[in-house]
């Protein structure tokens, strides 16, 4: 009969702490960060789509070799180049170089699962991640991205 | 299939024959207010939208949060997650025993076209929601954020009454 | 959903159990056979989440396998790619400094805080409470955010690398992890306040769901299940790997078998986690994160190698065929939870099917770790 | 009827402008309750499925809880609802999910009295019983009969005690009897 | 007699009575299974109280013995439902079956 | 008669009025305060706090397409859910709010308003038997169980009360209670003893009762999807949605005017219906606190609970207050 | 720390028939065959299978025993296992295509500080894959049978309830195969 009345008394003190936790609970204040309204800063680690790095004159920093195309897992990444002549001067001399120009950066953000592989692999540091999270869209081709021509954007 | 754009039935309908603006309106803003998503999660991204249920990002401001187990309560379908063979009729069912109006989100890259696992050689995945349902938002990420989760809702919102909840596009980052 | 009820001439019924159900945190599938509300047989139908890990982890090279490592189990992905780049380092004999390996056992131990901060939140809803779930999951933001701060992603890390680790760790992550464990610490007792301690949590749990020592040997279950059983065997002291012979914890052992037991297992588990990363964060060697001489491509010599960590649901293993090429030539992943859940079968028959789904709540299922 | 203790703030509706009303509307409310037993008890006796039996036998249950209220015994109508809807109807549909009998009246009736001729039967009946009411006449009492709870009680508990306790015992023995044979068909 | 006051008829309470009662008959005579025999039988059970209550209320000199009666015949109408209902699962369990007709086995 | 069945025609469109307006706010109130509880603010941007997220969910619901399963028993599964609202809206009609503001006095109150509850439960087996889907069959049959074995010890506990107050009508058993707390039945007297006993069992019966976390086993989420309104959508699901609020304000007001004095305030001072109110309405919060703090019970946990601790001690509390009032 | 590989070593020496001497012929088979299969330049000179067992390092592998069998003898060295409380980690496939054998490769472990994970190694036809189930000694190793027959087509004989588990029910191809084209 004492186990019986025993079990009822701590078996309802055990509920009554439960809902003073609750009750005290209910009177901080809350944690949400209303969205649209205030945004949360994103780390500056933190990792969106990639993104071509620009040098001083603007162009992009990147030399087509290709690293990233060849490290990615799901093969998001595809970029063409195009050779072009230019001179440069060596020990006084002009000479005529070929360069490799980027002339496509596509990036299909759909098959991309975000491990960063690129980015490391890349050896000129010529791509980053942006720091985009909210993407949203109603068409699954907003997200193949010409980062070229995001790059141009940007800079002008 | 693989429709982008599946207009509602109200829409379907011309203004000038029936004049139920005001009605129309009403009833937009009703639904757009109270989306009910259904409790279905797959995979990782599954672990984000209860994330954006949860306290620090709270979907229930906009009145989102009633997460409904039973497909005929509910009005959004978040598919969160890879899409596999196997799967895909038990998706159809559940998107088929929904009422109409119903929208369907694509959450997450292996929802909107297979993600990282849509590779040469597969024999799994369903590449994408959209090859059997009429998805109306894409949201991209591996997971997205939280937030891209509530962008989608903002979006759907403006997607179903042309109403835009939120004017201020300096608050956007 | 389910169809028109089909009562069968000796009163039994099929109940399906998924592949939607809110129980089952994901798509699986448990046809129960019933009798009213008891459990008369029960079969497991997987693979509605099967990605074909392992084919892709013989198509793709080392490095490009990681990141489907953390889309295993994406509550405690950091456990699995430390086992991945341990199972690599291990075949292709790369040596790691030390405050790499440091740094990976402060990301593993903050990840399973965070992943059984998440389990408990998703156990306890399934028992039908919906505010601790709401408590855990802010508490586990804070560690997100963390490990945000240094990984650069929320859940799916590709943190850890071949030799050491992707990058370093800052100031701020060590200012908030040192946060993180005080606080954690009062949630924890705010939990055994207001779950552990509950008479209707007790009692939903007390002797519920028994799983003898026996029977986690016959089905090889580890992790929680099997300490929950009175089974010592935690893989990070038995057959210690990393550095974590270095740090000074307890292994929680209970012996009372049944679905509190477990539950207790993984409470007692945060704390412990917490110790490790108080120590590591003490003990956290200077010097470099990868070694000198970067790996650039990773190719096994041929032979076949098992690396075993214990993740925050068990042992995981990978057994790597490997024929000296930059693709291995067998992958397999070995799942806690496909051993822990293929006991399920046998050990819900005859049970209410209240309890049963608490008992599924207490394995602590990540069902795209089942299916791989 | 019971004079209110207090008309309410609905008092209004006292206004002479109702009053004539007011009949009409319990005419009507009677008319409907009456139907709706008649229903009920119709789909009782002749529903297909034994579900939709139980659920007119409800539904004539509530109707016949109306028509208590008319005949000035609110407590039986209240006590009508709460043991034959609250607890009969459910027993029964409770029986009706656990034994899972095939759906009634595929395949006939159940004996020679059945079909036509139980009906040829049930309906002589109920109309011999029709033109003995019809036909018998009672010398009605000017006043209306209004037996409160309180004499129902008093009643009870002096003029017929034994008969209180006899049926309390029956009950008693009831329950014990129904447990003791549900218990024993559950065999396994 | 205004259709509107048929309430304050005892007639047609009688009548009332008289049909349920004849539909239990009908349905007593009709029904295959044990439940739908009792069923029936609870219609005529109510249609018994019917009448005791509308004389209870029009030619009892005792304004409450109808009352009373009828409580009698709920209090025996639920022991009825319940063991009735009991039996009938209880040889549900042995014969998998609720007919009447298929329970040979009491027929000695 | 004539006025009585008017006054209750009149009230019963007055009790739909005020229970849809208290359904609809109560899911508000139950949605904020279980965001507040949470610590995040719940629906809040849909007007001033988030208080036009009602009429948009109610609009929602009302324009989604009315779907019946294949194989569902029509009428029962149209039926059931109008069938819910009944007892509700009926026992509205017999509440006093205040001294004046009651539509109809019954002197069978509190049988009436148990009576109209029990009708509760053969709604919710019409709405899982009709449905055809087992989820449902299962929560129902566990909901209507549920309800069966908490009618007892509830039933209990009211004759307890209407052995002190001597009174089976609302009314008089509120007016009894006048003039502050000292006055109130939750109160132990000498007659009476174990008062907040039986208050506190009342108050766990009406949670059972009325469905609610933790006794809500009907709607168990984690195991029977969505218990048996797994089926219904739109409107069918809105009215059982309402219903349960309304079942909530009938529960609490029998508690208030049972156990609480109904209309008195605590210090005797001004009576009025806002006391009234303000009792049910933080009753509600407590059933808010209640449902937003613990997990839910067993089906067999629950019925032990009912059977071995309830109905022993209200039957020793009916038998102790019996006794003790022949000696007083 | 060795006590108990030293014994199950021991133990499941004994299942061969021949024991000793190192240059009999079955044995040397195996032994060549197992090296064959390992194809290590630099680990050529460890000591040949006695028995089919042989000793790993288990800091470089991973495990400590390893035993290759034929599928006859497969039951009587998994019952070694049990009895010395062994439990299963997990039961895999290989497929050697070039050899034309499919290997079922067995891990067990122990709930102990006395590390010890035993592998064992059995292998069959490609043609008519058939290994004998564990299923009846360990009842786990019903599941990770099962997903080795949805992967390789293994047929474990005698194993009760060998569908699909992974795959579809109706799936008719077997994925992990070398030769597997979707």
């Amino acid at each position: 009969m004492g186990a019986y009345f025993n079990d009822i008394f701590s078996g309802l003190w055990s509920l009554c702490i439960g809902l003073s936790i609750t009750f005290r609970e209910f009177f901080k204040p809350v944690v949400t960060v209303p969205y649209p309204y205030k945004t949360i800063k994103m780390c500056k680690r933190y990792r969106g789509h990639i993104e071509l790095i620009e040098n001083e004159e603007g162009k992009p920093k990147c030399i087509s070799c290709g690293m990233c195309q060849r490290a990615c897992p799901s093969g998001c990444i595809s970029l063409a180049s195009k050779s072009v002549a230019y001179e440069v001067e060596v020990k006084g001399e002009m000479k005529t170089k070929k360069k490799k120009v980027l002339t496509k950066y596509n990036l299909d953000f759909t098959t991309c699962s975000l491990c960063g592989l690129c980015v490391t692999s890349c050896n000129f540091d010529a791509i980053t991640f942006s720091q985009e999270y909210n993407l949203v869209s109603t068409r699954k081709e907003d997200f193949h991205f010409d980062l070229l021509n995001r790059l141009q954007e940007r800079n002008s | 299939m693989g429709t982008q754009n599946v207009p509602s039935p109200l829409e379907q309908i011309p203004s000038s024959i029936v004049q139920f603006a005001v009605a129309d309106k009403l009833i937009n803003i009703g639904r757009v207010n109270s989306l009910w998503p259904l409790t279905f999660g797959i995979a990782c991204c599954a672990i984000e939208m209860m994330a954006t249920g949860c306290a620090r990002f709270d979907m229930s401001r906009f009145g989102a949060e009633v997460f409904r187990p039973s497909p005929r309560q509910a009005d959004l379908m978040i598919v969160a997650g890879t899409v596999t063979k196997k799967m895909m009729p038990g998706i159809k069912v559940l998107y088929d025993q929904m009422p109409e109006p119903k929208w369907v989100m694509a959450l997450g890259n292996c929802a909107i076209s297979g993600g990282p696992f849509a590779f040469e050689g597969q024999y799994s995945i369903v590449l994408g929601a959209d090859k059997f349902l009429p998805v109306d938002i894409y949201i991209p990420g591996c997971p997205p954020r939280p937030e891209a989760l509530l962008e989608g809702i903002l979006q759907l919102e403006n997607k179903i009454s042309g109403w835009n909840r939120w004017k201020d596009p300096e608050a956007k980052v | 959903m389910s169809g028109p009820i089909q009562i069968q001439p000796d009163e039994t019924f099929i109940l399906n159990i998924g592949p939607q159900h809110p129980a089952t945190h994901g798509v699986l599938r448990i046809k129960m056979e019933m009798d009213g509300e008891y459990i008369v047989k029960a079969e497991t139908v997987l693979g509605y989440i099967h990605r074909m890990h392992e084919l892709m982890g013989e198509n793709r090279t080392y490095p490009q396998v990681l990141p489907n490592l953390s889309r295993l189990d994406y509550l405690g992905a950091m456990g699995y790619t430390h086992c991945h780049v341990l199972a690599i380092e291990r075949a292709a004999g790369i040596e790691v400094p030390e405050r790499a390996e440091y740094i990976r056992v402060i990301t593993v131990e903050l990840n399973r805080i965070a992943s059984h901060l998440f389990w408990f939140g998703a156990f306890v809803m399934d028992l039908g409470g919906f505010t601790p779930l709401m408590y855990a999951i802010q508490d586990r933001e804070y560690i997100l955010d963390a490990l945000e701060g240094i990984t650069g992603s929320r859940l799916t890390y590709c943190y850890h690398s071949f030799g050491g680790v992707a990058n370093d760790i800052d100031d701020d992550f060590i200012k908030a992890t040192r946060a993180i464990i005080p606080m954690m610490r009062k949630s924890l007792k705010k939990y055994e306040a207001l779950v552990t301690g509950n008479i209707i949590f007790r009692k939903r749990l007390e002797g519920i769901g028994p799983i003898s020592a026996e029977m986690c040997r016959k089905y090889g279950a580890t992790g929680a299940v099997a300490r929950g059983s009175g089974i010592d065997f935690d893989v990070r002291k038995n057959e210690p790997y990393s550095v974590y012979s270095d740090f000074d914890f307890d292994v929680p052992v209970y012996h009372e078998c049944d679905s509190l037991a477990r539950y207790m297992v993984r409470m007692d588990e945060m704390e412990q986690s917490l110790r490790i990363i108080e120590q590591g964060l003490d003990k956290l060697p200077d010097g470099p994160i990868m070694p000198a001489k970067k790996p650039k491509l990773i190719k096994p010599p041929v032979g076949d190698y098992y690396q075993a960590v214990e993740t925050a649901r068990g042992s995981f293993g990978i057994r790597l065929v490997s024929d000296g090429t930059k693709n291995a030539y067998r992958f397999k992943l070995r799942s806690p939870t496909y051993s822990n859940m293929s006991l399920f079968d046998e050990a819900c028959e005859g049970m209410l099917l209240m309890d049963a789904l608490a008992m599924l709540g207490s394995l602590d299922l990540v069902i795209p770790e089942i299916d791989r | 009827m019971n004079p209110t203790d207090a008309s309410g703030i609905l008092g209004f509706l006292t206004a002479d402008g109702f009053a004539g009303y007011g009949d009409a509307a319990v005419g009507i409310v009677f008319l409907f309750s009456l139907t709706i037993t008649i229903i009920g008890g119709f789909m009782a006796c002749n529903a297909e499925r034994l579900v939709r039996a139980v659920a007119g036998l409800a539904l004539c249950f509530i109707g016949i809880a109306t028509i208590y209220y008319f005949l000035n015994s609110p407590l039986l109508s209240m006590m009508q609802l709460l043991i034959y809807v609250g607890a009969v109807c459910i027993t029964i549909a409770f029986a009706v999910m656990l034994a899972a009998p095939e759906d009634d009246r595929k395949h006939g009736p159940a004996n020679a009295l059945g079909g036509p001729l139980g009906l040829i039967t049930a309906g002589l009946i109920t109309f011999a019983l029709i033109g003995l009411a019809v036909n018998t006449s009672f010398d009605v009492l000017p006043k209306e009969n209004m037996g409160t709870a309180k004499q129902i009680g008093i009643e009870l508990l002096t003029t017929y005690a034994v008969l209180f306790k006899l049926i309390s015992v029956v009950l008693l023995i009831a329950i014990i009897g129904a447990l003791i044979i549900a218990r024993q068909g559950r065999s396994k | 007699m205004s259709i509107l006051n048929l309430h304050n008829d005892l007639n047609t309470y009688l009548i009332l009575a008289a049909v349920l009662f004849g539909m239990g008959m009908y349905g007593l005579m009709t029904r295959r299974t044990l439940i739908g025999m009792l069923i029936a039988s609870e219609l005529i059970l109510a249609a018994a109280a019917i009448n005791f209550m509308a004389f209870n209320r029009f030619t009892a000199p005792d304004p409450t013995v109808g009352q009373i009666f009828t409580l009698f015949i709920m209090a025996i109408a639920t022991a009825e439902a319940t063991i009735g209902l009991s039996i009938t699962i209880a040889i549900y369990r042995n014969y998998k079956s609720v007919d009447a007709t298929d329970i040979v086995d009491l027929k000695g | 008669m004539s006025l009585t069945i008017l006054n209750v025609l009149a009230a019963v469109v007055a009790a739909i009025a005020f229970a849809a307006l208290n359904a609809a706010y109560l899911v508000w109130a139950e949605r904020r305060g279980a965001g507040r509880i949470q610590r995040r603010p719940g629906p809040n941007v849909n007007g001033p706090f988030g208080l036009l997220q009602p009429p948009c969910d109610g609009i929602k619901l009302m324009t989604k397409q009315l779907m019946i399963p294949g194989g569902a028993d029509k009428a029962l599964f149209m039926v059931a859910p109008v069938l819910t609202m009944i007892p509700a809206i009926a026992s509205f009609v017999t509440i006093p709010f205040s001294n004046t503001i009651v539509a109809h006095s019954m002197n069978v109150g509190v049988l009436m308003v148990i009576g109209f509850a029990s009708l509760g439960g053969m709604a919710i087996l019409f709405a899982g038997w009709g449905s055809r889907n087992k989820y449902s069959v299962m929560a129902s049959v566990r909901s209507v169980s549920q309800a069966i074995s908490y009618e007892v010890p509830l039933f209990i506990t009211a004759l307890t009360v209407v052995l002190i107050t001597g009174t089976l009508n609302l009314h008089e058993m509120a007016s009894i209670q006048a003039g502050g707390f000292w006055n109130w039945n939750i109160t132990p007297s000498l007659s009476s003893p174990l008062m907040p006993v039986s208050f506190l069992i009342f108050f766990i019966c009406i949670l059972a009762e009325t469905n609610r976390a933790p006794f809500d086993l009907g709607e168990a989420e984690s195991e029977l999807v969505a218990g048996f309104h797994t089926e219904y959508g739109s409107m069918g699901f809105g009215l059982f949605f309402m219903a349960e609020y309304a079942h909530i304000v009938i529960g609490t007001s029998l508690i208030t005017i049972l156990f609480l004095g109904g209309w008195g305030c605590p210090f005797g001072l001004y009576p009025g219906v806002w006391w009234f109110l303000i009792k049910i309405y933080f009753l509600i919060f407590s059933f808010i606190l209640i449902r937003w703090t613990f997990p839910r019970t067993t089906i067999y946990g629950l019925l032990n609970l009912s059977w071995k601790v309830l109905i022993p001690i209200t039957l020793f509390n009916l038998l102790l207050t019996a006794g003790l009032l022949k000696v007083f | 720390m060795t006590m108990i590989k030293e014994t199950v070593k021991l133990a499941l020496q004994d299942l061969f028939p021949d024991p000793p001497p190192v240059v009999e012929e079955p044995v040397a088979e195996a032994a060549a065959e197992g090296d064959e299969e390992k194809k290590k330049p630099a680990k050529k000179k460890e000591e040949p299978r006695v028995n089919g067992v042989i000793e790993r390092n288990h800091a470089e592998h991973g495990y400590d025993v390893d035993v290759q069998l034929e599928p006859g003898q497969l039951l009587a060295a998994v019952m070694i296992l049990d009895r010395a409380g062994f439990f299963l980690e997990s039961i895999t496939g290989v497929d050697w295509i070039k050899e034309d054998q499919l290997e079922s490769v067995y891990d067990f472990s122990r709930y102990d500080f006395d590390i010890c994970r035993v592998v064992i190694r059995t292998r069959t036809s490609r043609s008519e894959p058939k290994i004998p189930t564990i299923s009846k000694i360990y009842a786990g190793a019903s599941w990770h049978e099962r997903e080795t027959h949805d992967f390789f087509g293994i047929k474990f004989d005698g194993h009760p309830h060998l569908i699909p588990l992974l795959l579809p029910e109706d799936a008719d191809f077997h994925p992990l195969l070398k030769d597997f084209k979707p």
